[in-house]
């Protein structure tokens, strides 16, 4: 089980700091809305998963989705975003349609990726969103690239490149954060240290000093560390990193503290024995990212428990509405096999059709 | 005999070999207190503890060159990939350090170890996680690779590697975890590059390893019952070293051969089998020999489409009747 | 027409392509102010300063996964690598993010990424330098590789390669920077997928890619000279796309092929090519198509036996003669 | 050039320390003469590879010889070595032959490889010397098996793993950390900073803090910094090092500044663009460390100036003996090109002897 303490909660106020005091409340009522979009889609996700109407693996993000919605809603026009396989919760932040969502978990050609990445590879560059990756840090210094390719354009923007506690101990990850630094590229390593691997908490995986953010010391690159459960202190050092690459163009490590409530994947069937029934009950009742936003909201009388149920109740009739859509859609086409491989094939040009390309038959 | 599941094979293979020798040890992601992301290595470590059975970190390039390492001083360790797939951020270590330093080092290093994961498509895992590269390995000099298509050859394959002097990859397939079949109790050793032959025909050889094996063995039914055609099916097993000789004979007997191949198709194992086919019985041959191998396309998610892109009876069955 | 090294052709193409497109940007290890270990790049980060040329720390999963990144943006990266060998320690970037992320995304994302460097053995650096993965490359659906054996493909292969919206890896050859071949003044860009009949013939075909085009034409000359064999040299220049009408048509004319090939056999492109011939023009072949690669061990250092590693010309003669 | 400078010399005496304090003068001469053994040895092989007698790389260690003579001199018997292609000074100063060192370097079948491996490829597992390794940073994940070996066989070793400072940049390096300090893993990490990798000086390619060695401080691993032209001073501290891991089981990082004379390797033509004639002069004049050594052990009256001279004598003669044995020798035999490929083969074992190993013919 895991040693480290969610930090106690600081003295700083981060619902004054700059980037949150001049927040109207609506935006803080849709970053509740955001939250409970990421959770109760989920939520109807995993009913279609334990219906065996999706394959392979079904990574839910639930527990962490102050990170996602924290981090994304300080995203400018040229600020971009990449994660790791766990990515519904940072794709339904950066606003892809959940009907397209929905689908790809099910395999549909309407699917966000015709559905061909699956869970995991969700893409929406429009939306500045590159993914959904499976290989666990793989996409560090792709997200590394994002950034370069910003400062090469001179775009005032960022990359926030999301990973997990585990992704720290991969070799791409370390070789990005040197590169960052020696190139002053505008990347920022956001971990979302949720203290396990799968089945290793953090203890057994990563060795420290006192967090894993601080690695990014030996690079001479600045780092911060933040409570994953209060949306307003995620924006505040967020802010701070973002603020850094705008201005300065230099990279971030920023670690923010967080919990899954769900087992690794959902095929994860120890999920209750490598950590204890209690633990995650303590989450849920005492760190629940979005009973807290809500609870704060309500303080605040932002909003009120009955408005904060009725968002609620219509954030579950569009994710029941998104199943149902999901469902309905239709299987790709078995040509579609052969699309999406190669640009020129697929854009019928010249180079496209020079040569085989496609072999087997 | 026993009815036991590929899974359970496995496991036995490297619990009895833990036990006869003190130098095993299991390292790879999740194999210990976890019992394996697929539960190959379940009760290993209750059984075994720290020291033979151990959870690594996400590290593959880091542990498998560690492994490598250990090996060379004389320690036996079975690394677990949890996917073949991720063999990739470890290929340096594989190629590089496994596959040459024996070479380099004009025969003074030698590395028994053995790596092991699934290596297969068909689970709607998506490209990253479906590869296959069992031909990358068996071209290079200096490696091993085998791809045990049943329980019985699972066990004896397994042990074989564990036991063998040179760097092993053995190449496991999470849809054949949880098959059962046959397995003796007593103690067996399957060496590598000894194929067999699957089910005895006269008209066709049918040549496949891995899962390929089964869909293999189900078109041949078929085309017995349907087209009176008597396929032999031959499973390779190992792919380096090869058993060519069962290849030649099987050709030499039927003249015609469909290869299958959860390989991509441009230089896949059968490519290199159809090379040698043609090259050494070409005049036993009536026909072309044919390859179906997975469709040639990153391995597709939906849950729909992928398992018409793995090799199928159908596409086999097809194949067949085109050169009988 | 002048005559220029296969260094210098690269060197103009690259430059070349730096002017036409703003977005093209040459990134590698010593690539700038060093010119480049091999030259190729020399006096570009002169020229187009440090912006366009620049050099990298040794980290190439970290900086060819950056290209990947960048490119997915609109950037047009050129990623040198030292030796395409170094390519295992970046295996997963090239394979798993150049070569999926477009089918992953259904086609919303493209890399026009272009990965250079040599690929080859000879040159007594050892087994750990000597790796042509051209093979490994163009098993995998979603990369294209190219392999030129002249000056003159090199400049036009490599500028279409920059000019490709999907990632290309160019592989070219230590022991070709040197040489020279006539090369027009005026722009001209070779397609991929279009092989290259390099000598006329008539009796047999002799099949290669990169250095071993060379080979298969100082056997041709032989075999013309001792033999009275006239052998077609077709050079496939690309390998994916691979022009596969091309080496139809020499196998129709001539009934009899020997593929050349650097790769080590197993698994090797001419497995590939022969499992093709065998397939598509078995009733065309008067004999089998034999092949030609090195010698199936690690790249050996003694600059002795490296020589004889390779396909040599008399090795690719004793077979032609074998079936003519 | 390099911006870093060499550090000022340290009050701390390191003649005195523990480790050097108990040196008889019959080892303090043996150092010279293995620094001298060592030198001499690459500049023999320096000529006969400017006569073309050599193939591929030949990257010469001369300026370095205090790190290997010192740290190796330091060697119990269950410690081993491990290194990178630069790799004749750690391979003499174990005590390889030096005749089948040069035959290596000629390719010779008596070449300690069998002429397969060329100069940076040398391997003595019978002197734990585990080679010479050409893939940047890939001896550091193996030298980390070699540790988990001697800790897996209760042995009280250590593994000292040399590397250069373009190296530590490499992924594997990074995982190697952190799985020596998440095990306990008696491994010692020697940086041997000479400033460049290749033509690329250290600050071109490694973002840092003060110094290399400290990225060890995000894995919680003890480290220090050595001045590499002294060798009492690369001996006190490597000896902390090796105490600690056979003690306590740990790992260390020990960066070592030095230099190289030559370039990256003879085939190096830019040696003399990247860094300044008057760079090297510096080091050649005031930091080479055989020189101070020398000049060391004659200020301590260990040696006389004529002794010393004579001992330099008998070193080359014994390099040129080396020289002509390695000429004299024959080429390996073609059929061992398919030796030392499989243990099983090359044995005639049953493994060896069921299937096809080899293919082609
Ligand atoms: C290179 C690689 N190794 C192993 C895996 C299998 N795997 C997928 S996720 C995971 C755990 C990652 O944990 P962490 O980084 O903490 O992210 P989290 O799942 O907690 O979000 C593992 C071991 C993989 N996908 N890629
Ligand atoms: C993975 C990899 N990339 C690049 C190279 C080419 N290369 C060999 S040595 C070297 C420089 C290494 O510098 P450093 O680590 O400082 O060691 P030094 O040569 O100074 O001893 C380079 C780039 C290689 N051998 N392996
Ligand atoms: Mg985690
Ligand atoms: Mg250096």
């Amino acid at each position: 089980m895991s040693v480290k303490k969610k930090k106690a909660p600081e003295t700083a106020d981060y619902s004054k700091s700059g980037i949150n005091a001049s927040l109207k409340p609506a935006d803080k009522i849709r970053f509740l809305s955001e939250m409970l979009r990421i959770r109760r889609f989920e939520q109807t996700s995993l009913k279609y998963y334990n219906q065996g109407k999706m394959g392979g693996f079904l990574h839910l993000y639930i527990g962490q989705e102050a990170v996602a919605v924290g981090t994304v809603s300080l995203m400018g026009k040229d600020d971009h975003v990449i994660t790791a396989y766990r990515d519904h919760g940072h794709a339904l932040a950066v606003g892809m349609d959940m009907n397209a969502c929905m689908a790809e978990l099910l395999g549909k050609g309407s699917g966000c990726s015709r559905g061909k990445g699956g869970s995991m590879h969700y893409f929406a560059p429009d939306k500045n969103y590159w993914g959904g990756h499976g290989i666990v840090a793989g996409q560090t210094p792709l997200g590394l690239g994002l950034a370069y390719a910003l400062k090469y354009k001179g775009a005032k923007g960022c990359c926030m490149c999301f990973l997990g506690d585990g992704a720290v101990n991969q070799g791409s990850f370390h070789e990005s954060l040197n590169l960052a630094a020696l190139w002053k590229l505008p990347v920022i390593y956001v971990i979302e240290n949720n203290q396990y691997s799968m089945g290793t908490s953090m203890e057994r995986s990563s060795a420290m000093k006192n967090c894993l953010a601080e690695r990014a010391e030996g690079y001479g690159i600045a780092w911060d560390a933040a409570n994953g459960e209060d949306l307003y202190e995620v924006r505040a050092k967020t802010w701070n990193a973002i603020s850094r690459a705008h201005e300065e163009c230099l990279p971030f490590v920023l670690e923010v503290d967080t919990y899954r409530y769900y087992g690794h994947s959902v095929a994860d069937a120890n999920a209750k024995k490598y950590r204890s029934a209690e633990e995650i009950e303590r989450y849920k009742t005492h760190h629940d990212p979005i009973r807290l936003w809500r609870k704060q909201l309500v303080d605040e009388k932002v909003i009120t428990e009955e408005a904060a149920d009725e968002l609620d109740a219509a954030v579950k009739q569009e994710t029941a509405a998104a199943g149902e859509f999901a469902l309905a859609a239709e299987a790709p086409d078995p040509a579609s096999i052969f699309e999406d491989v190669y640009w020129e094939v697929d854009n019928q040009t010249e180079a496209g059709q020079t040569g085989r390309h496609f072999f087997g038959d | 005999m026993a009815l036991i599941t590929y899974r359970t094979a496995l496991n036995q293979a490297l619990a009895e070999e833990i036990i006869r020798d003190e130098n095993v040890v299991i390292i790879g992601e999740e194999v210990a207190q976890y019992n394996g992301a697929y539960k190959v290595t379940e009760g290993l470590w209750e059984r075994f503890g720290d020291k033979r059975v151990v959870d690594a970190p996400i590290s593959e390039a880091g542990f498998i060159g560690m492994g490598i390492g250990a090996s060379m001083l004389g320690i036996r360790p079975v690394m677990e990939l949890m996917f073949w797939s991720f063999a990739y951020v470890a290929w340096d270590q594989i190629i590089n350090n496994a596959g040459q330093v024996r070479y380099m080092s004009g025969g003074l290093i030698h590395c028994p170890i053995v790596i092991r994961g699934p290596a297969n498509g068909g689970t709607n895992v998506g490209a990253t996680h479906s590869h296959t590269p069992e031909n990358f390995i068996a071209n290079t000099p200096g490696l091993k690779v085998v791809c045990p298509a049943t329980a019985y050859d699972a066990k004896g394959l397994m042990k074989a590697a564990i036991r063998d002097n040179d760097p092993v990859c053995v190449m496991e397939n999470t849809l054949l975890y949880g098959e059962s079949w046959e397995v003796p109790e007593e103690e067996y050793v399957i060496p590598l590059g000894v194929a067999d032959i699957k089910r005895e025909g006269t008209d066709i050889s049918l040549i496949a390893h891995g899962r390929a094996v089964l869909t293999a063995l189900k078109a041949a039914e078929q085309l017995d019952a349907e087209h009176g055609i008597r396929a032999e099916v031959l499973d390779l097993r190992s792919i380096r070293p090869l058993d060519e000789e069962a290849i030649l004979a099987t050709v030499r007997k039927t003249h015609r051969a469909v290869l299958v191949d959860e390989n991509k198709p441009f230089c896949g194992v059968s490519a290199q089998i159809a090379a040698t086919i043609q090259e050494k019985a070409f005049d036993d041959l009536d026909a072309p020999v044919q390859r179906v191998c997975s469709l040639d396309a990153p391995a597709i998610y939906s849950p729909a489409l992928e398992p018409i892109q793995l090799p199928t009876p159908e596409r086999v069955i097809a194949k067949a009747l085109e050169i009988c």
